[in-house]
């Protein structure tokens, strides 16, 4: 067996391995937990590369935990799909981890470093073993362990971010819970946890009635964790009131990976076939998804304070992902956007976390009409909150523009014509929204001195570690865009698509 | 034939933007960035004119997109060489203008100022070199967002206001046109340009056609036709190079030379002509011409007259191509470096008065002509251009548009040919009272805030461009081929017409 | 708003029996993790355990328990508890790279000599991951239980592998 | 009706489930009082727990035609292995296993999360609460710790 076929495995072991490590570091040296967590983490990101390309070039790993065959043993699979989405995760954690070195101080007490690097490290950990796992059960704790963090990093905030963090408690654990009891009705007709054994039994059973309430179970469950548009109530407070690294980090890759498990419920688990013709899901979930894209940005419109607005903004673009997906059985262009808008969002939203972050450390400021003046005072976050608000409306090169053009193309050719329409208006939602910042941060003149004695106090310049990764990540969104505009990107999307089974190749 | 100056001429402008950031200390040094990447800009594009004089167009494929058969690349033809020309040529005019400008009124965030420029002259150089769709769309949209910082350069209230009314008709009109492109593709597999029009559009229903080139006609609502014109008086509160260079020429010019394309090189004339869209084209491009030339006479802004003029103007180029035939075309596709010369002039001209007597009004310009005789000598200039008056080139362009009108033969080509003649005259009507006021009129009161006497022309790097813009406007009428121009027109109909 | 805290007095008879009983009760818990001759039971044993310590915390008050059990160690036992978990997997998958996965075990293991058959290797294995288990489990719940436990105290709790 | 009775009868402990994960979700959605709202939580959980674990009981209609001893624990022990008793599915038994740490994981966090709760706004009602974050955000001042 060769070694890079250890690697999925050897990340997510290592990734938990690193964590109680730190714990236990933390107690020497409050400042060891974050340099073991970023080593650690850039080697898994060198691991995850290679785990891409042999994906790419040689075909899926498939890894028997403990050497049990796949319907008794818990089987990790990785195939272009995982290993895309473990590469964008694992260099978002590394980048939130940089980022949260210097917002922290402000946020977080300092005797809780090295818990909440625990914590954020256990996430990680969360993350990429749903990311690998190839098995129901082993997903659910993953999912477990990757919300039960969640909901400590952002209770760890305190004040106003407690109440809702409890409501997260409650709606994610009933989400989960509902997860679980889906996988209970298909186990209890399959008899199997594996998802390639069940892909393989399902399609005799796919009239059963406890088949297809497993699968609504499921996807109303994943849903919930995922912010899916009238299952988002728990969201925006949370995204508001977390910690600044912790709102970027979950808008950026936790909700991914949760929406990842719905990818694999329809497309590897159960089939299109089924959601077409047995559950009739497919047109439903575009229109659930063109209501999503449509109502958030309209109350992102509404919002006055920075983060909210982009939380909502979150549930807008979550939309176009479940568009994306809802298109696919129609058109492979549909999956394409799906899997394109994954990264372009997890860049595109992470930086703009950042940024409101960052805003909100060095000025104090969360109220979007207070913001005149911002693009002087910090030149740096401003512009790559531009780049990353362009991204969002979807301003060619930037990324969001082609995710929105394969969106487009996959109306077109599923002769869906409405979603045409909504994709375009949604733009322009986008457009209303993010332009009033863009206008408060550099056009609009500073009239009275508001909050000119609460800006003085702070004089201090950013610390590099905060603006570094945003603009990382701001570049990302041009370079991505770039990239997604030609043709190299192309073998990674014929091999998801076949991955995926979608039996067309682009 | 495969030469990288195409990218190279776009790289000049982004370089430049990129060098101008960091040297926002030395203004020396920041305008200097500037004026260098124009000329070689300008150089650069000029070079590949006599390649595509000989009958060849040079292609370059920056990359192959994952669409079967969309790249993103440049293709240099006759009608984007014009395009392309007219732009980088007045850049550096207007650099040199701008750095008089802003630093005579000492005005604030030049480098933010200069930075947006080089943008949006990246996005219409593109535009004009652009292969397909695709990239066209690429830079249309970096136009539009390039120019709101120059739009609403003064940040007052009422600059932002301007502001977000050009954003809110011209990002709607950009997902129009992402509609068109899209659709464009779905329906023909390409979206390359194609003398004469994409020839497997003609499969598809006429219904869709119609959709299609609404869409597009929405799309394009740069060409600030009417009834969607009204963002470009407004947006008329920039400072005056911007005015100059973005509003009668890079901005519109890009929507109408878009125009012309989907007319020309998308739908094409057989398409257009069977399926009587021209005729609704022309009508709109009618009615704009006669209806902003009344609206111009009604105004007393200097600048706001120039814009409903501009308005007008750019229906001219319409109509050339919604006739369809060879002269007219040929008209348009004149009209367009004309014009673009002859309404930069009359837009420095009017810079020129703010920078030397900080005046906007016509009714306050009394008496003007005695104290700034070259500048209102070259505005006379412009003006007798515009109303298609020898020996200014606008002349040449209308002498096309009315022979291509009239060859359409039918009792429309008269109407056509009467709504240019008319047109022509409202010109008069509106620019000659401005002359005669400034010669002729005695001065109603003070026209500098501190006395008479300190009316003077306006700094030598103001007057200078705006003299230049004069002469070859006047060049232009005596040597209609200089820069390639008259031949340049000549093989692109002959590319869309097929034989010479 | 904190609400009023009675103070007990002390008993003899609790603080006898919680005192005699402690002991009885963590040894039972040993027994419970490893002394059952098969898998399982780590989690079960560390939570009896745990119930030991709460116990004599809950009589002796959390002044007192913090000094018997100190946040430190109780870190100390979750992270030891999980690296014992790992580490097994770790040696494993160390010395079997090339033949074998996970959990596999390697023909090395020093215990082959004086067991020889390969069921009990595992369990072997087995010993190893339910103490881990135990120590982790018990580590976390009485951590838990200071949590919980009214202090102006905010530590929070999350990770229970 | 009789097909009915035979049927509730014959699964009755799922049907048991079902009403209390019906009951408890009610409680989760209803009650304004976060412990509550929890214990709530904590019941939805169990219930799914006991569903799970009965779909272990493999052996319930075999019972009737064959008249084998089944429903015996998932252990083997000598006497079942020569009387061919069916056991229970340890499957789902060891699922839950794990699933009840997760639950008391859970129910951990979010205790935490009301204490925290308390003593930030001396109260866990949740109508309570969102009316003094609006008394906050009226007098625009920082959230106080209310027992400090």
């Amino acid at each position: 067996m060769l070694l890079v076929e250890h690697f999925p495995v050897l990340i997510v072991g290592l990734a938990m391995f690193c964590a109680y490590t730190m714990l236990l570091a933390g107690y020497l040296n409050r400042k060891l937990p974050f340099f073991i967590s970023l080593a650690m983490n850039c080697v898994f990101f060198i691991m995850s590369l290679f785990v891409l390309d042999h994906v790419l070039n040689v075909g899926p790993i498939r890894y028997w935990q403990g050497g049990w065959r796949p319907p008794w043993g818990i089987e990790y699979v990785i195939d272009a799909m995982n290993a895309y989405l473990l590469v964008i995760v694992i260099s978002i954690v590394i980048l939130g981890l940089i980022y949260s070195r210097g917002n922290v101080k402000s946020e977080i007490e300092e005797r809780k470093h090295p818990t909440f690097y625990t914590l954020v490290q256990l996430m990680a950990a969360g993350l990429y073993g749903i990311t690998v796992t190839g098995d129901l059960f082993n997903m659910f704790i993953w999912l477990e362990i990757a919300s039960l963090t969640a909901y400590a990093l952002i209770a760890v905030a305190g004040g106003r971010a407690l109440r809702p963090a409890y409501n997260y408690v409650i709606m994610g654990s009933v989400g989960a819970v509902l997860y679980l009891f889906g996988v209970g009705w298909i186990y209890s007709v399959t008899g199997t946890l594996n998802m390639a054994d069940m892909r393989l039994l399902l399609p005799l059973v796919y009239d059963n009635r406890a088949v297809q309430m497993g699968f609504a179970m499921i996807v109303v469950g994943v849903m919930i964790k995922a912010y899916i548009f009238p299952l988002h109530l728990w969201q925006p407070d949370v995204y508001t009131y977390a910690p600044s690294t912790i709102s970027s980090m979950m808008a950026s890759v936790h909700v991914k990976v949760m929406f990842y498990m719905l990818m694999r419920m329809f497309y590897s688990v159960f089939t299109l076939d089924f959601i077409r013709h047995y559950i009739g899901l497919d047109l439903l979930t575009c229109w659930v998804a063109a209501i999503a894209i449509l109502a958030g940005s309209i109350w992102a419109i509404k919002q006055r304070n920075l983060r909210r607005m982009l939380a909502y903004s979150s549930v807008s673009q979550m939309g176009y992902i479940l568009l994306g997906v809802g298109l696919s059985p129609f058109s492979p262009w549909g999956l394409v956007g799906a899997v394109a808008h994954i990264l372009n969002h997890a860049i595109g939203k992470g930086c703009l976390f950042m940024c409101a972050g960052a805003i909100r450390q060095q000025e104090g400021l969360k109220d979007i009409r207070d913001f005149e003046g911002i693009g002087k005072k910090m030149p740096y976050v401003s512009a790559a909150f531009t780049i990353a608000a362009l991204s969002m409306i979807g301003i060619p090169p930037t990324a969001g523009f082609a995710s929105k053009l394969f969106l487009i193309l996959a109306s077109l050719d599923a002769a869906q014509y409405p979603f045409v329409v909504i994709l375009l208006l949604s733009g322009l939602l986008n457009l209303v929204y993010f332009w009033r910042v863009i206008d408060q941060i550099y056009f609009v003149r500073h009239e009275g001195t508001k909050n000119a004695g609460e800006a003085e106090g702070r004089g201090k310049p950013l610390p590099l570690s905060m603006v570094a990764p945003t603009l990382i990540l701001a570049a990302l969104c041009v370079i991505v865009g770039i990239i997604w505009l030609t043709d190299i990107p192309l073998p990674l999307l014929d091999r998801i698509l076949s991955d995926l089974r979608m039996g067309v190749t682009i | 034939m495969e030469l990288m100056t195409p990218l190279f001429a776009i790289l000049c402008p982004a370089i430049a933007a990129a060098l101008i950031l960091p040297s926002r200390n030395h203004p020396n040094i920041r305008e200097g960035w500037t004026i260098a990447a124009s000329v070689t800009m300008f150089l650069l594009v000029l070079s590949m004119a006599p390649v595509i004089v000989k009958g060849d167009t040079i292609r370059y494929v920056l990359f192959q997109s994952m669409f079967e058969d969309i790249y993103i690349g440049f293709k240099v033809d006759a009608f984007g060489e014009i395009f392309a020309i007219t732009a980088s040529s007045l850049w550096v005019l207007v650099s040199i203008y701008s750095i008089g400008y802003m630093r005579t009124l000492n005005e604030h965030a030049q480098t933010r100022y200069f930075f947006s420029f080089c943008f949006a002259i990246l996005g219409a150089v593109g535009v004009a070199l652009s292969a397909n769709l695709v990239t066209l769309f690429i830079f249309f949209e970096i136009i539009t967002i390039s120019t709101y910082p120059l739009v609403i350069h003064e940040q007052t209230p009422e600059a932002l206001r301007a502001g977000h009314k050009y954003l809110a008709y011209l990002m709607p009109a950009g997902a129009f046109l992402l509609f068109g492109i899209m659709t464009t593709y779905y329906l023909a597999g390409t979206t390359d340009f194609a003398p004469g029009g994409i020839k497997s559009l003609a499969n598809a229903s006429p219904v869709i056609i119609t959709v299609l080139f609404f869409a597009f006609l929405l799309g394009f609502m740069k060409a600030a036709w009417m009834p969607f014109h009204s963002w470009l008086p407004t947006a008329m509160i920039a400072p005056s190079p911007v005015s100059a260079l973005l509003h009668a020429v890079a901005v519109v010019k890009a929507g109408v030379f878009g125009i012309v394309r989907i007319v020309g090189y998308v739908i094409g004339m057989d398409l257009m002509h069977e399926l009587g869209l021209w005729l609704i084209l022309a009508g709109i491009a009618g009615f704009t011409m006669i209806t902003a030339n009344l609206f111009a006479i009604s105004q007393d802004n200097l600048k706001r007259r120039l814009a409903y003029s501009t308005i007008s103007q750019l229906s001219y180029i319409i109509l050339g191509a919604a006739l369809l035939t060879k002269d007219s075309m040929q008209g348009a596709m004149l009209h367009i470096p004309f014009h673009g010369y002859m309404k930069i002039t009359l837009f420095l001209c009017a810079g020129a008065i703010l920078v030397a007597t900080g005046k906007t009004r016509i009714s306050e310009m009394a008496g003007i002509g005695k104290r700034m005789p070259v500048t209102m000598l070259a505005f006379s200039i412009g003006a007798i251009g515009m109303a298609g008056i020898p020996p200014v080139c606008g002349f040449i362009s209308k002498l096309y548009l009315c022979l291509g009108a009239w060859a359409v033969g039918s009792p429309y080509g008269i109407i056509f040919l009467a709504v240019i003649l008319i047109s022509s005259l409202l010109d008069v009507v509106y620019f000659f009272p401005i002359i005669l006021t400034a010669f002729f009129s005695k001065p109603m009161g003070e026209i500098s805030g501190s006395g008479e006497d300190k009316v003077k022309e306006a700094p030598l790097l103001v007057v200078v461009p705006l003299t230049i813009t004069a002469i070859f406007s006047l060049i232009f009428f005596v040597h209609p081929n200089t820069f390639y121009i008259f031949d340049l027109a000549k093989m692109a109909i002959s590319d869309l017409f097929g034989g010479v | 708003m904190t609400p009023e805290r009675k103070v007990y007095k002390r008993d003899v008879i609790i603080e006898v029996t919680a005192k005699l009983m402690s002991p009885l009760i963590l040894l039972f818990g040993l027994y419970v993790m490893i002394g059952t001759g098969g898998t399982g039971g780590g989690f079960q044993g560390g939570t009896i355990l745990a119930t030991g310590f709460i116990l004599y915390i809950t009589v002796f008050g959390s002044e007192k328990g913090r000094e018997k059990v100190p946040e430190s160690v109780n870190a100390f036992f979750k992270s030891f508890g999980l690296f014992l978990y790992n580490g097994a997997g770790w040696i494993c998958i160390l010395f079997s790279l090339a033949a074998a996965q996970w959990l596999n075990m390697p023909a090395f293991w020093p215990v082959t000599d004086f067991v020889g058959i390969a069921g009990a290797r595992s369990f072997m294995v087995a010993y190893m991951i339910s103490v881990g288990i135990g120590l982790t489990v018990m580590a976390s719940f009485v951590s838990q239980y200071f949590d919980l436990a009214w202090k102006e105290d905010d530590e929070m709790e999350g990770d229970e592998g | 009706m009789e097909w009915l009775i035979q049927h509730v009868l014959e699964k009755y402990n799922f049907w048991v489930a079902m009403l209390i994960i019906i009951i408890s979700l009610t409680a989760v959605i209803v009650k304004e009082n976060l412990l509550k709202k929890l214990i709530g939580l904590s019941i939805f959980q169990t219930a799914m727990f006991l569903w799970y674990v009965s779909l272990g009981d493999v052996g319930r209609d075999i019972l009737t035609t064959w008249g084998l001893k089944t429903g015996t624990p998932s252990i083997l022990w000598e006497e079942a292995a020569e009387k061919g008793y069916i056991y229970a599915n340890p499957l789902p038994n060891v699922l839950m296993l794990t699933g009840i740490v997760v639950s008391a994981a859970t129910t951990a966090v979010a205790l935490a999360i009301v204490i925290r709760i308390y003593q930030k706004y001396g109260t866990i009602e949740e109508d309570e609460i969102i009316e003094k974050e609006m008394e906050f955000e009226r007098e625009g001042g920082e959230l106080k710790n209310a027992s400090s």
